[in-house]
């Protein structure tokens, strides 16, 4: 479904992404690990088009993609960037809608609305506050129910279960499980490799810009170099 | 008791000038955060258009007049692509913009006066000069003109950002640019749009201004009130930027015609700063606390 | 151009061809080229042609400087015409005198310009008359020809000429027993003068003088009729222009201005006509007066019969010449035109007509 | 070619105009903060000294740094009131004090008003200017390498954490403020004699805003961005002179060109510094020296 | 002993209550927890203690002063700094440029000193207040870097340093101020088991050796069951309990409200 070739990004002088290769199949959870600055981030960002590659391409049902990223979201993409990136000056409700912005099928927008209050109750009780006074996990509930507004048929989720309560960690997991039953596609990133490890079927390690490890998820779980580097000294125990 | 009433007439009529100023140049800055200080010449070249419509090409006045929006509009557009485009590319702040934008204000006055020269110019009389009499007091045409089109633009312009869903891409792409693509907004359409919306604006301000004044180079300058207005109301609100016009032209009408004409600006400069001072983030500007 | 010093002379013009008095100091421009051409046409001047150097000032006193010390020192220019207004006139005169180059100020109306603390300035000379006299004239004839008593006066608060005029309208008007009922000011680059309108209308005026630019004039003469007042209206010379008919309409008619020439004499048409001709507008106050500072100049390097700055300089005092404006003598302790007699020009049918000329007693 | 008394002109001008640049630097480029009423700081010191030289005959010198204090003391005012407005509301409001400054001295008899005050002494020479400019950098670098600088640009950065690590902002916004403005209040002084002439024009709000470009199109957070953006735009009408109409139409063009080409200004937060110069020109030396060795 | 006293505290914002007559305290040289979910108001009582929001009710007393109210960079001053959950860094700066920023606090010399001392030769300065002090502002900067493992960054400029990185930057500022309490808001979020754990002991060691006191909020249970002393847990702005890592991970309300069933990561 989702195809990226030879991808080299750069900052400036800074070399981030070093060719990359990555493959991810129609309905499949696909998790990319990797320590800080490894260029998780980066290459999401690419895919979206916010950031411009410099060699390299991206195709997405066999066609190449476009460079420019409302086009590619129109072509069912959908991210959670990192930081979250909610629209601060809007109401929790508007920044919802503003997540279904290519929809044009009111009653279906309007289903999905109560579909997301539904999971994140929270949100529903703050419908009317400005996104911006939100606590930060309340901001990452919001960022997440504003991607499924779009009913994407490939999400990329940057850490989505950055800052939020334990107890939530594990509904998320259980929310991108449901997506994916939807039939939905997904690449997630994640720092809690361990859990993201566990629901994914397929993972890349990414190490300063290059594909050092991939394959499938109990594999790469079960990789003792992956074991210490990533997922801490609880499984080496 | 007639000089007062003439003196609030005075006043709001001075005050729809600035808000029909206020409100484009304050519909920018919603969504650029940053003060367009090109928007008088936009204004001024509004006003040229319009006389060159009528005089040269002897169009009727509606049509000029429209005709002037449109090509105030294109040139805002264009203006955006030139001088501040390649600075949000590159994620500039907002303080480049704003040099950016007064490059191209240097330049477009002077580019009127390298060309077609300083001169002044008059439109030819299409609204009655004669104003209109209620006992002792006169209301003047263009003033109630330009009441109205002040009016009834804030009233659309609030429906279109607040009720609409290009509105609410409006706000987002304000706030963040890059989360709105994320949406699948066209922020690159959606700048073009704002631009062009404040052009077409400036452009029936000019031409309105053309008839009621005159047309010179300098025009636009009169913008600086308006600029000031839009802050009395608190940047960014457009119904903030109508009222603050209008509060300063009662403000300026008052102290000429009761305190004194010579301090005018001094005392209306006062009362800015002393208003900032209990409300700074002006009349209707919305207060947030810093989250942390 | 080549700087042959064998057979050109340079002089200098310096006058804002930018911002907002632009309208008056490209008029001026254009009259002085259009003079020396003619100049060079027919013979040149002492056997030499003369290249006109015309820098912008943009109506500002530092750029003024500036101007004056390329052209004094690096242009090299025998003298300099220019500029219009005492803001600009008033800092170059230390560079004059260092150089000792001889300037002749177009409508620079302060009279500090060339006498400061009772000592004249040896290279600041004019065309024009000052503040005092044309200010006194504007009141002399109101109160003593028109009999008004009581005057209005809006004034722009922000420009030294109006400041000029209104301080000395008020002084002579009141000594000679009028009275003035209302003194309102506005900001240079205001427009809407009817907050200020509505007040001098309250206070019932015979007379208001407006002492500024035909723009604001057009202006403000508009809205006062807008509001109802019949006041009769009056102005200096900032006022004559064609511009002003068309701008203003009837709101002027009836008005009374305190000009340095009748429009109409024969003798001034010759200038009126070439420089329609030529430039496909009718020519400012600014270019008449710029035309006679220039024939000013000239005389004076005939008589002198030298280019040098500290000759001409000693040429210009005491120099009587017949130009358009008029018979102007260049008083040798002021350095002003004396006893030049004002033009009272009245506004009729939308023309400019010659009343009589007119100094007070 | 170019003759040396007109550049004197045109070096003496940079240098007077110097000094409200760097204050309005250190406000702008170091401590993020907007102004559009400089001139009228620069209005105030010019003011000052002449009424002091003038009226009180107090010598030059003395008579400069008061006007310099003078403009200070009025910052410390207006500070006060308007410190605590956010971007562009501070701005707006500078700009108006700048304003209100100008229309108060059109409306002053005392001083001349709007005809001007002509017959000032004309005291400004070039050494005296080249000297002033060099303790003002100085000074100011010295400032900006200090704890002290590095707090305004904390506050500049962000001003939540700046409080956080225990930084009064309010205090360094105003100690950047003062410090602008007495620079400008020395600028303006400097400009009064050297012109010979005040008057409420020469402070306009065009002035101020030009101020302000040369501040960015020099590079914000850079002492050297100021000094060379200085001399270039103030040499530059100087240089289009010739275009006579077109002259400002140009102007406006490089200005926006420079914030396309190179958002960051010239020196884009860069320093020249003294260091660099000497380590290249121990570089040379040692180069040679080993040259020499061979 | 305890370092801070939070009595009663409240904070509203409009119609919400977002911090609900919360008492705690922090006992010196301990490090205390304090969790809860989202939107319970952790960050929220952050912010009150530094003096970001004013109080809308309550007491917190520091060092036996009370503190409410009273300016941020006061706070600051008398020994109280942070970290932010929305990272806050000087930006633009370098890393080193963000620490020696923030040791600014140990110095005292005036502006005056700075004017007249910065440029003369080394030999007329070196016993002046302005060359020891700056030298040893460097050197303190310095040694941070290095205790947070940044050296090797010294020149990088904050923003364009990865996630994990600017928080340690953000909790080596804090320490340049030679804070007697530390609070840290999500140090730990972003950052993988593995950096998790290296964070754990930075925050045991840095405790250790600055003879801090450290008021943490995370949602790494493994983190805050393994170094804090005592936890103290919000729901909707209420504490809902306090007690040692033991008694709140055996607490069956927090379970429901907070821990959740499952083994959480
Ligand atoms: N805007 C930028 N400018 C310069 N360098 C950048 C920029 N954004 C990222 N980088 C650099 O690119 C590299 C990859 O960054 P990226 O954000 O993709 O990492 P990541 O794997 O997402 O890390 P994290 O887990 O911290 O989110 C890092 O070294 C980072 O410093
Ligand atoms: N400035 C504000 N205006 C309005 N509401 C606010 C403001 N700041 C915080 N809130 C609200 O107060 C509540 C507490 O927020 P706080 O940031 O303290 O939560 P938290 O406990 O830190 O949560 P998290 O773990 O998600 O960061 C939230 O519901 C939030 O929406
Ligand atoms: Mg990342
Ligand atoms: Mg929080």
């Amino acid at each position: 479904m989702l195809k990226v070739r030879n991808l080299h990004v750069f900052y400036g002088g800074i070399h981030a992404l070093k060719g990359i290769n990555v493959e991810v199949k129609q309905g499949e959870i696909v998790t990319i690990i990797g320590s800080n600055g490894a260029g998780k981030s980066t290459l999401l960002n690419t895919i979206t088009g916010i950031v411009k590659p410099k060699e390299g391409e991206i195709f997405y049902k066999d066609k190449k993609l476009s460079l420019i990223p409302h086009k590619i979201v129109a072509n069912g993409i959908c991210q959670v960037p990192e930081g979250r990136l909610v629209f601060a000056n809007l109401t929790v409700k508007d920044n919802l809608l503003l997540g279904a912005y290519l929809r044009k099928d009111k009653a279906e927008i309007n289903k999905d609305l109560q579909n997301v209050y539904e999971i994140f109750p929270r949100l529903k009780e703050r419908e009317k506050q400005m996104a911006g006074t939100l606590s930060g996990g309340e901001q990452q509930m919001l960022a997440i129910g504003r991607a499924l507004m779009g009913r994407p048929e490939i999400m990329l989720l940057d850490e989505p279960s950055l800052g939020l309560a334990p107890l939530l960690v594990d509904t998320i997991f259980k929310i991108i499980l449901d997506i994916k039953k939807m039939g939905k596609t997904i690449l997630l990133v994640e720092q809690n490799a361990f859990k993201a490890l566990e629901i994914a079927d397929r993972a890349y390690v990414l190490e300063q810009g290059r594909i050092t490890l991939e394959g499938s998820a109990k594999d790469i779980a079960a990789n003792p170099k992956v074991q210490e580097a990533y997922l801490g000294k609880r499984v080496t125990e | 008791m007639t000089g007062f009433i003439q003196q609030i007439i005075n006043g709001l009529s001075i005050g729809s000038v600035y808000a029909l100023m206020a409100v484009g140049y304050s519909l920018v800055y919603s969504i650029m955060n940053f003060s367009n200080f090109a928007h008088g010449g936009i204004i001024m070249f509004g006003a040229y258009f319009g006389f060159f419509f009528m005089t040269l090409y002897k169009f009727p006045f509606s049509i000029a007049f429209i005709a002037s929006g449109i090509c105030a509009a294109l040139m805002a557009i264009l203006v955006e692509r030139v001088a501040y485009k390649p600075l949000r590319d590159r994620r500039a702040p907002f303080l480049y913009f704003i040099i950016s934008a007064m490059g191209v204000s240097i330049f477009l006055e002077n580019i009127i006066i390298a060309t077609i020269g300083p001169t002044f110019r008059t439109y030819p009389e299409v609204f009655s000069t004669q104003p209109i009499k209620i006992g002792n007091m006169a209301i003047g045409r263009i003033d109630l003109t330009m009441f109205i089109i002040s009016a009834v633009f804030l009233v659309l312009l609030i429906y279109l950002i607040d009720y609409t869903k290009i509105g609410k891409a409006i706000q987002a792409t304000s706030f963040n640019m890059k989360a709105s693509a994320l949406m699948g907004i066209n922020t690159d359409f959606i700048i073009l749009l704002v631009f062009g919306l404040g052009g077409f604006l400036a452009g029936l301000a000019g031409v309105l201004f053309g008839m009621k004044y005159t047309v010179y180079p300098q025009i636009g300058n009169i913008t600086l009130k308006s600029f000031i207005a839009a802050v009395f109301g608190g940047l960014g609100s457009l119904q903030g930027a109508v009222i603050g016009s209008v509060l300063l032209g009662i403000i300026e009408t008052i102290t000429s015609g009761y305190i004194s004409s010579q301090y005018r600006d001094l005392i209306a400069f006062v009362l800015l700063i002393f208003i900032l001072v209990v409300r700074p983030m002006g009349l209707m500007g919305k207060v947030t606390e810093d989250k942390a | 151009a080549k700087k042959e010093a064998g057979d050109v002379v340079k002089v200098g013009w310096i006058g804002p061809l930018t911002g907002d008095q632009a309208v008056w100091g490209q008029c001026e421009s254009n009259a002085v080229k259009m003079f020396f051409e003619e100049l060079n046409n027919s013979g040149g001047l002492l056997g030499k042609k003369v290249e006109v150097v015309a820098y912008d000032t943009r109506g500002d006193g530092t750029e003024a400087v500036n101007a004056v010390r390329r052209l004094t020192s690096q242009d090299k220019v025998i003298a300099i015409i220019g500029p219009n207004s005492s803001g600009q006139a008033i800092p170059i005169s230390s560079v004059l005198e260092e150089m000792k180059v001889p300037d002749i100020a177009t409508v620079a109306t302060n009279p500090k310009v060339t006498v400061v603390d009772g000592k004249v300035k040896p290279f600041n000379f004019r065309i024009c008359f000052i503040d005092p006299y044309q200010g006194a004239v504007a009141a002399g004839y109101a109160i003593d020809v028109l009999g008004f008593k009581k005057a209005a006066i809006l004034y722009d608060i922000g420009d030294d000429y109006s400041q000029g005029l209104t301080q000395y309208f008020e002084e002579v008007f009141t000594k000679k027993g009028g009275q003035i009922v209302a003194k309102e000011g506005f900001k240079t680059g205001d427009v809407d003068f009817r907050p200020q309108l509505t007040k001098i209308k309250a206070a019932n005026p015979d007379v208001i003088f407006m002492p500024y630019y035909y723009k604001e004039v057009a202006l403000s003469a508009k809205q006062a009729r807008e509001l109802g007042i019949t006041a009769t209206l009056m102005g200096g010379d900032g006022w004559p222009s064609e511009q002003l008919m068309t701008m203003a309409g009837d709101a002027v008619e009836g008005s009374y201005i305190i000009n340095h020439l009748d429009f109409d004499d024969p003798e001034v048409q010759p200038f009126r006509n070439k420089y329609k001709q030529k430039f496909g507008k009718d020519s400012e106050i600014n270019g008449y007066l710029a035309t006679d500072a220039c024939t000013l100049l000239v005389e004076a390097i005939k008589k002198a019969n030298s280019f040098e700055g500290e000759k001409i300089k000693e040429a210009l005092e005491g120099i009587e010449i017949k130009g358009i404006t008029g018979n102007i003598k260049i008083g040798k302790d002021t350095h002003n035109p004396e006893n030049k007699e004002a033009a009272i020009i009245k506004i009729e049918n939308g023309k400019y007509k010659f009343v009589e000329k007119y100094a007070v007693k | 070619m170019l003759s040396w008394y007109y550049l004197k002109g045109i070096i003496m001008l940079a240098g007077i105009y110097l000094l409200p640049v760097l204050g309005l630097s250190l406000l702008t480029g170091f401590t993020g903060l907007f102004s559009f009423g400089h001139a009228g700081f620069m209005a105030i010191g010019g003011y000052t000294t002449a009424f002091m030289m003038m009226k009180l005959k107090v010598p030059f010198i003395p008579a400069i740094l008061i006007g310099g204090l003078f403009a200070a003391l009025f910052s410390f005012i207006i500070g006060k009131l308007t410190l605590k407005l956010k971007g562009d509301y501070f701005c707006i409001a500078t700009l108006g004090f700048g304003e209100a400054i100008r229309l108060l001295l059109d409306n002053i008899q005392y001083f001349g008003g709007a005809r001007g005050w002509p017959g000032l002494p004309l005291k400004t020479t070039l050494t005296t200017v080249i000297i002033i400019d060099i303790i003002a950098v100085i000074l100011l670098r010295n400032i900006i390498r200090s704890r002290h600088g590095r707090n305004m640009i904390a506050v500049r950065e962000e001003e939540l954490a700046s409080s956080i690590i225990g930084i009064d902002t309010f205090k360094y916004k105003m100690i950047s403020l003062v410090i602008s403005a007495f620079y400008a209040g020395v600028g303006g002084g400097l400009l009064g004699t050297y012109l010979g002439f005040l008057q409420p024009k020469i402070f306009s709000l065009t002035r101020s805003t030009e101020l302000t470009i040369i501040v960015i199109f020099g590079g914000l957070g850079s002492l050297t961005g100021s000094v060379v953006g200085t001399i270039l735009l103030i040499a530059l009408p100087e240089i289009l002179r010739s275009f006579a109409n077109w002259r400002l139409v140009v102007y406006g063009v490089i200005v926006v060109f420079i914030m396309i080409a190179r958002p960051e200004g010239l020196m884009g937060g860069k320093e020249l510094s003294f260091d660099i110069i000497r380590n290249l020109f121990r570089k040379r030396v040692k180069e040679v020296k080993a040259e020499g060795g061979k | 002993m305890n370092i801070l006293e939070v009595n009663g505290l409240t904070k509203q914002f409009g119609g919400l209550t977002a911090v609900n007559d919360v008492t705690f305290d922090v006992e010196r040289g301990s490090i205390t927890g304090l969790i809860g979910p989202n939107g319970a108001g952790k960050t929220t009582i952050f912010n009150l203690v530094t003096g970001v929001y004013k109080v809308s009710g309550g007491k917190i007393v520091f060092n036996g002063k009370e503190i409410q109210n009273e300016e941020a960079y006061k706070i600051a001053n008398m020994g109280i700094t942070r970290t932010f959950q929305n990272i806050r860094l000087f930006k633009k700066l370098t890393v080193y440029e963000n620490i020696l920023t923030a040791c600014q606090y140990n110095a005292n010399y005036s502006l005056f000193e700075a004017m007249i001392f910065g440029l003369v030769p080394k030999r007329f300065k070196r016993n002046s207040r302005f060359y020891r002090e700056e030298k040893q502002l460097k050197e303190q900067a310095e040694e941070l870097m290095e205790i947070l493992g940044l050296e090797d960054r010294k020149n990088f400029i904050a923003n364009n340093l990865p996630y994990g990185l600017q928080r340690r930057l953000e909790i080596a500022r804090a320490l340049a101020l030679r804070p007697k309490l530390l609070l840290l808001d999500e140090p730990a979020a972003g950052m993988n088991p593995d950096e998790t754990e290296k964070l754990t002991e930075l925050i045991a060691f840095v405790r250790d050796k600055f003879d801090l006191s450290v008021l943490l909020i995370e949602h790494h249970m493994d983190l805050v069951m393994e170094i804090c002393d005592k936890i103290v847990v919000l729901n909707f702005g209420c504490k809902l309990a306090e007690g040692t890592p033991k008694e709140i991970q055996q607490n069956p309300e927090v379970q429901k409200a907070y821990l959740g069933g499952g083994n959480n990561a």
